[in-house]
């Protein structure tokens, strides 16, 4: 039924990811310094890094080197590496799947947590329940996640001995030791999300449960739960939604952190190594697919959004 | 029927408490329509919302007395209170846009009493809802079953609200100023409507307003309130005919009639 | 009475275009004339192209064909709404000399006396002038309206609802408010109404809008008695009955 | 009329803010100890009356490196809040006010930045650029100009739908007039409060960056590079890493209660960063 909305929301997202992308691949014309230089190294001569920049197409317009890249970008070739003159696909590949974990149970965690909290505080508000859940939400949103990743480390893994920091297991060795191993740092991205999670669900709940509709719902007889879940609860998730789509994107951008902290050799430690090294083949390939990822999630959301809100018309 | 004896409600918003309604005392008889009339600030929306049990928090009833059936329901119990609502006594507001649950279809809304109060199955109450939509004369209920309240009109909301409140057929309904946020040919309709519905289904409406005129025409009886004190009641004949109290008088010197002009006119030629 | 005409509307299109929707028309060939000294009355129902009509009127709409023609200086408005006319964060001194500041080049005591005349004429003290708009209760503030429309001497003035957010009580002291100062000042009102006895009371004429057209225009009188337009029947039928 | 309850957040977020920013600007000009000065006998020395927040593997006075350390966060945040907070909210008055397709345009490419999490974009800008204190104030700076031009036109728009502002066209005054004499008063609350935000925002990114050898480089101290040096050392001197990070923490808690307290009562939540 609502298919024409879906293909015109699809063409929006295809033309976002366009301009994504090539804002992505202009960010990194215009960096100071000479790929074809960079590349070459100590080595380059004049002459050399002519023909190298022929041979890259350095020379041609951008929107030709635009089409080029992207063309090759779908295709799979993703460029080669400065530094280790490998793919950066297959370098990213074996990354991709460790950043994802993490996104996904970080996500999951937050979800988790912070629904039942929010609705909890935000049907209990002014008591003291509530004010508790408060207070210990606004420290928590005030940990960085990195200086949260810290303190568990130093608390569980030195102290309490429960994991080895530093202690990393792939997933091609053992699955079960990976996702054990990435529980610790989920948390430390989680935590602070989830308590700005519990805050914004808190916020619109109480916002929602003042509205008249709830006032018509208790002059039909509804008990107390039966408002909050039949009506509350869907008018309280649709600003809510945003949040989680941002927080998506912010576990991702975390990530890129917490990485460093366990040690964890993911997408984020990839980045940081390239950026340090001026490898840009690779960070404009992460930064791209990251780029990707938040559209994605937004896409998403906004389907979700029209299932959720029945006012929202596909205009 | 019901019967409130000095009720008194205060709100506890500022340090100093504040009393919205004070001594408050009235008696309603099945049947019929009772009019509550009174400017903003006068109470009888915070009388309304106690007798559903629906005050805020930092309200609080002082004392006094709410006789249901002889009954007290201030001092009753949650669930006997909710046994009520909807069912015995139902209510509906004065804005249909507000009131209504965006999020949920309107025939949802409409049978909510039903699937809360009886053990209805689904066909059943669908049944009963279209049945009390069409009373409510919405047109083409069928297909307004599935339609959300941003799609109708504000009349139709309204007509919405009524439907959902007399579902269960209930003895009396409250009116919260149902007509004010409406247009004045949409708001003679549902007065009508309401007018129908009393007479036909022998509900009693409990109609409150700050419109005089449409008191007048729609009531049997009214009260008069200023500032959470009863000024003045009785039936409406005598109330608009000969009233006693000097703010009665003013209230009524002050609607705008075609009786009365405020000045001269001038006229062109 | 004078003939002098303060405003002349003529053949006057306004259209809507909703985003992705079709176009729409919400004024349809609307003419009339307000003279000057007199109270004309606009009465319909939401949505029928009022508020449209005041807003290009006072130049807030650019998007319509016809013409729009003031005979007077700096034409005015008071509004429905008096929580959201006056700025929430100046006091009403500052806002009443708003206009002053602008338009007059009088000095700074002077524009004060101004001021303080003005507030007083229109019926509140002089200590209301270092209060903040919601220091004042919603009579006072369409008083204050009132006298912010009137500062710069204008003799023309739009009132869109004015009294609709009102108490009846307060209703009245604001129309008899503006009645009075329309007989001693000499001004010219476009008062418009949803409330067809309110129009009846304060106004000379009336003109009946529906969808974006005037279906009936005359003498207050004459309309109310002999409506010849069937959707003047049923507003007049509407308001009777209830 | 009502709102007689007091506002704890505003209080408490207040001082909590002012503490902070005094300890921040203590430590632009002076410390204790100089922060760089190392010493043999006093590695890992534990937290003690000498040195309160005790010394790091070279010896160094935690205490006044986390002075210096927060001087440098607070630079950087301030700068980068005047950067984006300034043209921001410039951006968001006349976008707000004026509307039309400068706007619409300014506003697709302001929903795209602002999906966007601010520490991926300043690592974009910071590939580019390059590390160092004055880098990261420009990414940064320019990073939160789309939040401030959103939030301020966002507020624009409904004041200028109201009935005051077009008094106030009738009263004569001119546009600009209107936008920051009449509106932008009554935006400065919403203002303060995103403010308040956004200096947090900074503050987490630029020791995020630091954190990851990103962001501020040596000489300068930093509170994120304190932090990171801190790991290795973390069974022997837990101490280097709970100081700088309990900064952080105080920083961030004392202008987030600040912000609330500042909108509580407008009704929204504020969905922010």
């Amino acid at each position: 039924m609502n298919i024409k909305y879906i293909a015109k929301k699809t063409g929006t997202l295809i033309i976002t990811l366009l301009i994504v992308s090539f804002l992505s691949f202009l960010a990194f014309q215009i960096i100071p310094g000479d790929a074809a230089l960079s590349k070459l190294g100590t080595a380059a001569t004049a002459e050399k890094a002519e023909a190298l920049r022929q041979e890259m197409g350095l020379n041609q317009p951008v929107l030709v080197r635009y089409g080029r890249w992207l063309a090759d970008f779908v295709r799979g070739d993703m460029g080669t590496s400065y530094s280790y003159s490998m793919p950066v696909r297959e370098m990213i590949g074996s990354k991709l799947p460790i950043t994802l974990a993490i996104t996904m149970i970080s996500f999951l965690m937050i979800l988790i947590l912070s629904v039942p909290l929010g609705l909890l505080a935000g049907k209990h508000e002014g008591k003291s329940l509530d004010r508790a859940l408060t207070v210990v939400n606004q420290i928590v949103m005030s940990v960085p996640g990195f200086f949260l990743g810290i303190l568990i480390t130093y608390l569980f893994g030195l102290v309490l001995k429960w994991f080895v920091p530093g202690g990393y297991i792939s997933y091609t060795e053992s699955f079960s030791g990976f996702l054990i191993y990435l529980i610790p740092p989920c948390i430390a991205i989680a935590l602070p999300k989830c308590a700005m999670g519990v805050k914004m669900l808190r916020g619109s709940v109480i916002q929602e449960l003042q509205s008249d509709y709830v006032r018509t719902a208790i002059s039909r007889g509804c008990r107390e739960n039966t408002v909050l879940y039949r009506h509350v609860l869907r008018n309280a998730l649709i600003p809510v939604l945003t949040f989680w789509a941002m927080t998506i994107a912010d576990i991702v951008a975390g990530s890129i952190i917490i990485e460093q902290v366990f040690t964890i050799p993911g997408l984020g430690t990839m980045l940081i190594t390239s950026i340090s090294n001026r490898d840009y083949p690779v960070v404009q390939c992460i930064i791209v697919l990251i780029a990707g990822l938040v559209v994605i999630v937004n896409f998403i959301v906004d389907l979700l959004y029209r299932r959720i809100d029945p006012r929202i018309t596909g205009q | 029927m019901l019967e409130i004896k000095h009720l008194t409600i205060s709100f506890y918003d500022s340090p100093v408490p504040d009393v919205v309604l004070s001594d408050f005392s009235m008696t309603m008889e099945p049947g019929e329509i009772l009019g509550i009339v009174g400017e903003s600030g006068s109470g009888k929306t915070m009388m309304a919302l106690a007798l559903m049990g629906l005050l805020k928090k930092t309200a609080r009833i002082e004392s006094g007395e709410i006789l249901w059936m002889g009954k007290d329901l201030l001092r009753a119990s949650e669930e006997e209170l909710r046994s009520l609502r909807g069912n015995e006594i139902s209510m509906i507001f004065q804005e249909p846009m507000t009131s209504l649950n965006p999020v949920l279809p309107v025939g949802m809304q409409v049978e909510e009493s039903l699937k809360i109060h009886t053990d209805m199955g689904k066909e059943e109450r669908k049944k009963k809802a279209l049945e009390m939509m069409k009373a409510a004369e919405l047109p083409n209920p069928g297909e307004l079953y599935h339609k959300y309240p941003h799609q109708l009109s504000g009349g139709m909301r309204q007509r919405v609200m009524i439907a959902s409140a007399l579902v269960l057929n209930p003895r009396v309904m409250i009116a919260d100023e149902p007509t004010t946020a409406l247009d004045v040919t949409i708001q003679a309709e549902i007065l009508k409507l309401l007018q129908k519905i009393n007479r036909e289904k022998k509900t009693a409406i409990l109609f409150i307003s700050h419109d005089l005129g449409v008191v007048r025409k729609l009531c049997d009886r009214a009260l008069v309130m200023h500032q959470g004190v009863t000024v003045e009641q009785g039936n409406i004949e005598s109330l608009f005919e000969s009233p006693k109290e000097d703010y009665t008088r003013k209230l009524l010197s002050s609607i705008p009639t075609r009786e009365t002009r405020l000045r001269r006119r001038k006229l062109h030629e | 009475m004078s003939d002098t005409v303060v405003l002349e509307v003529r053949h006057m299109n306004s259209f809507y275009k909703d985003p992705g929707q079709k176009r729409q028309q919400v004024l349809k060939d609307v003419s009339f004339v307000v003279h000057q000294g007199e109270i004309l009355g606009l009465v319909g129902e939401s949505g029928c192209g009022k508020s449209t009509l005041s807003k290009a009127i006072l130049g807030f709409v650019k998007d319509y064909e016809g013409e729009i023609i003031h005979h007077t200086k700096n034409p005015q408005m008071v509004f429905q709404d008096p929580f959201s006319s006056l700025n929430p964060g100046k006091k009403i001194g500052w806002i009443l000399e708003e206009p002053l500041r602008h338009n007059s080049r009088a000095g700074k005591a002077e524009r004060r006396q101004q001021v303080e005349n003005m507030i007083e004429r229109v019926g509140l003290t002089r200590d209301y002038l270092e209060r903040y708009p919601r220091e004042l209760s919603g009579g006072q503030r369409q008083r204050v309206s009132i006298a912010i429309s009137l500062i710069q001497g204008s003799r023309f003035i739009i009132a869109d609802e004015p009294v609709s957010a009102l108490d009846v009580t307060i209703q009245k002291q604001i129309m008899e408010l503006m009645i009075s100062l329309q007989e001693e000042m000499g001004l010219s009102y476009l008062f418009i109404s949803h409330d067809l006895n309110v129009i009846y009371q304060m106004c000379d004429r009336v003109i009946v809008m529906k969808d974006g057209q005037i279906v009936e225009e005359g003498e207050i009188e004459e309309v109310y008695s002999h409506p010849k337009h069937p959707y003047t029947k049923q507003l007049l039928e509407s308001s009777m009955e209830w | 009329m009502k709102r007689k309850e007091r506002n704890y957040n505003l209080i408490l977020g207040g001082c909590l803010a002012a503490l902070m920013i005094a300890f921040m600007v203590v430590g632009l000009f002076y410390t204790p100890y100089d922060p760089d000065a190392m010493s043999g006998p006093s590695k890992f020395a534990g937290p003690s009356l000498q040195h309160l927040f005790g010394c790091d593997h070279f010896g160094r006075d935690i205490f006044s490196r986390v002075l210096t350390g927060s001087g440098t966060t607070f630079f950087v945040a301030v700068s980068t809040i005047v950067i984006g907070g300034g043209i921001g909210t410039l951006a968001g008055a006349f976008t707000g006010y004026f509307g039309g397709w400068l706007d619409e345009i300014l506003m697709r490419i302001n929903d795209a930045v602002a999906s966007f999490p601010s520490i991926l974009l300043a690592l974009v800008f910071i590939s580019i650029l390059g590390p160092g204190k004055y880098n990261v104030i420009l990414a940064l700076g320019v990073i939160f100009i789309p939040s401030f031009a959103r939030i301020v036109r966002s507020e624009f728009i409904s004041n200028k739908e109201k009935d005051y502002v077009k008094s106030a066209r009738l009263m004569g005054a001119s546009h600009v007039r209107i936008m920051f004499v009449h509106i932008l008063p009554n935006v400065v609350p919403t203002l303060l409060s995103a403010i308040a935000i956004g200096f947090n925002n900074a503050v987490l990114a630029e020791a995020g960056m630091s954190y990851l050898g990103i962001g501020v480089q040596p000489p300068d101290a930093s509170l994120g590079r304190m932090l990171a040096e801190s790991q290795t050392y973390l069974s022997r001197a837990p101490w280097c890493a709970v100081f700088p990070g309990l900064t952080v923490i105080l920083l961030v808690l004392g202008f987030g209660l600040l912000s609330d307290g500042l909108q509580k009562g407008r009704g929204s939540v504020s969905c922010w960063r």
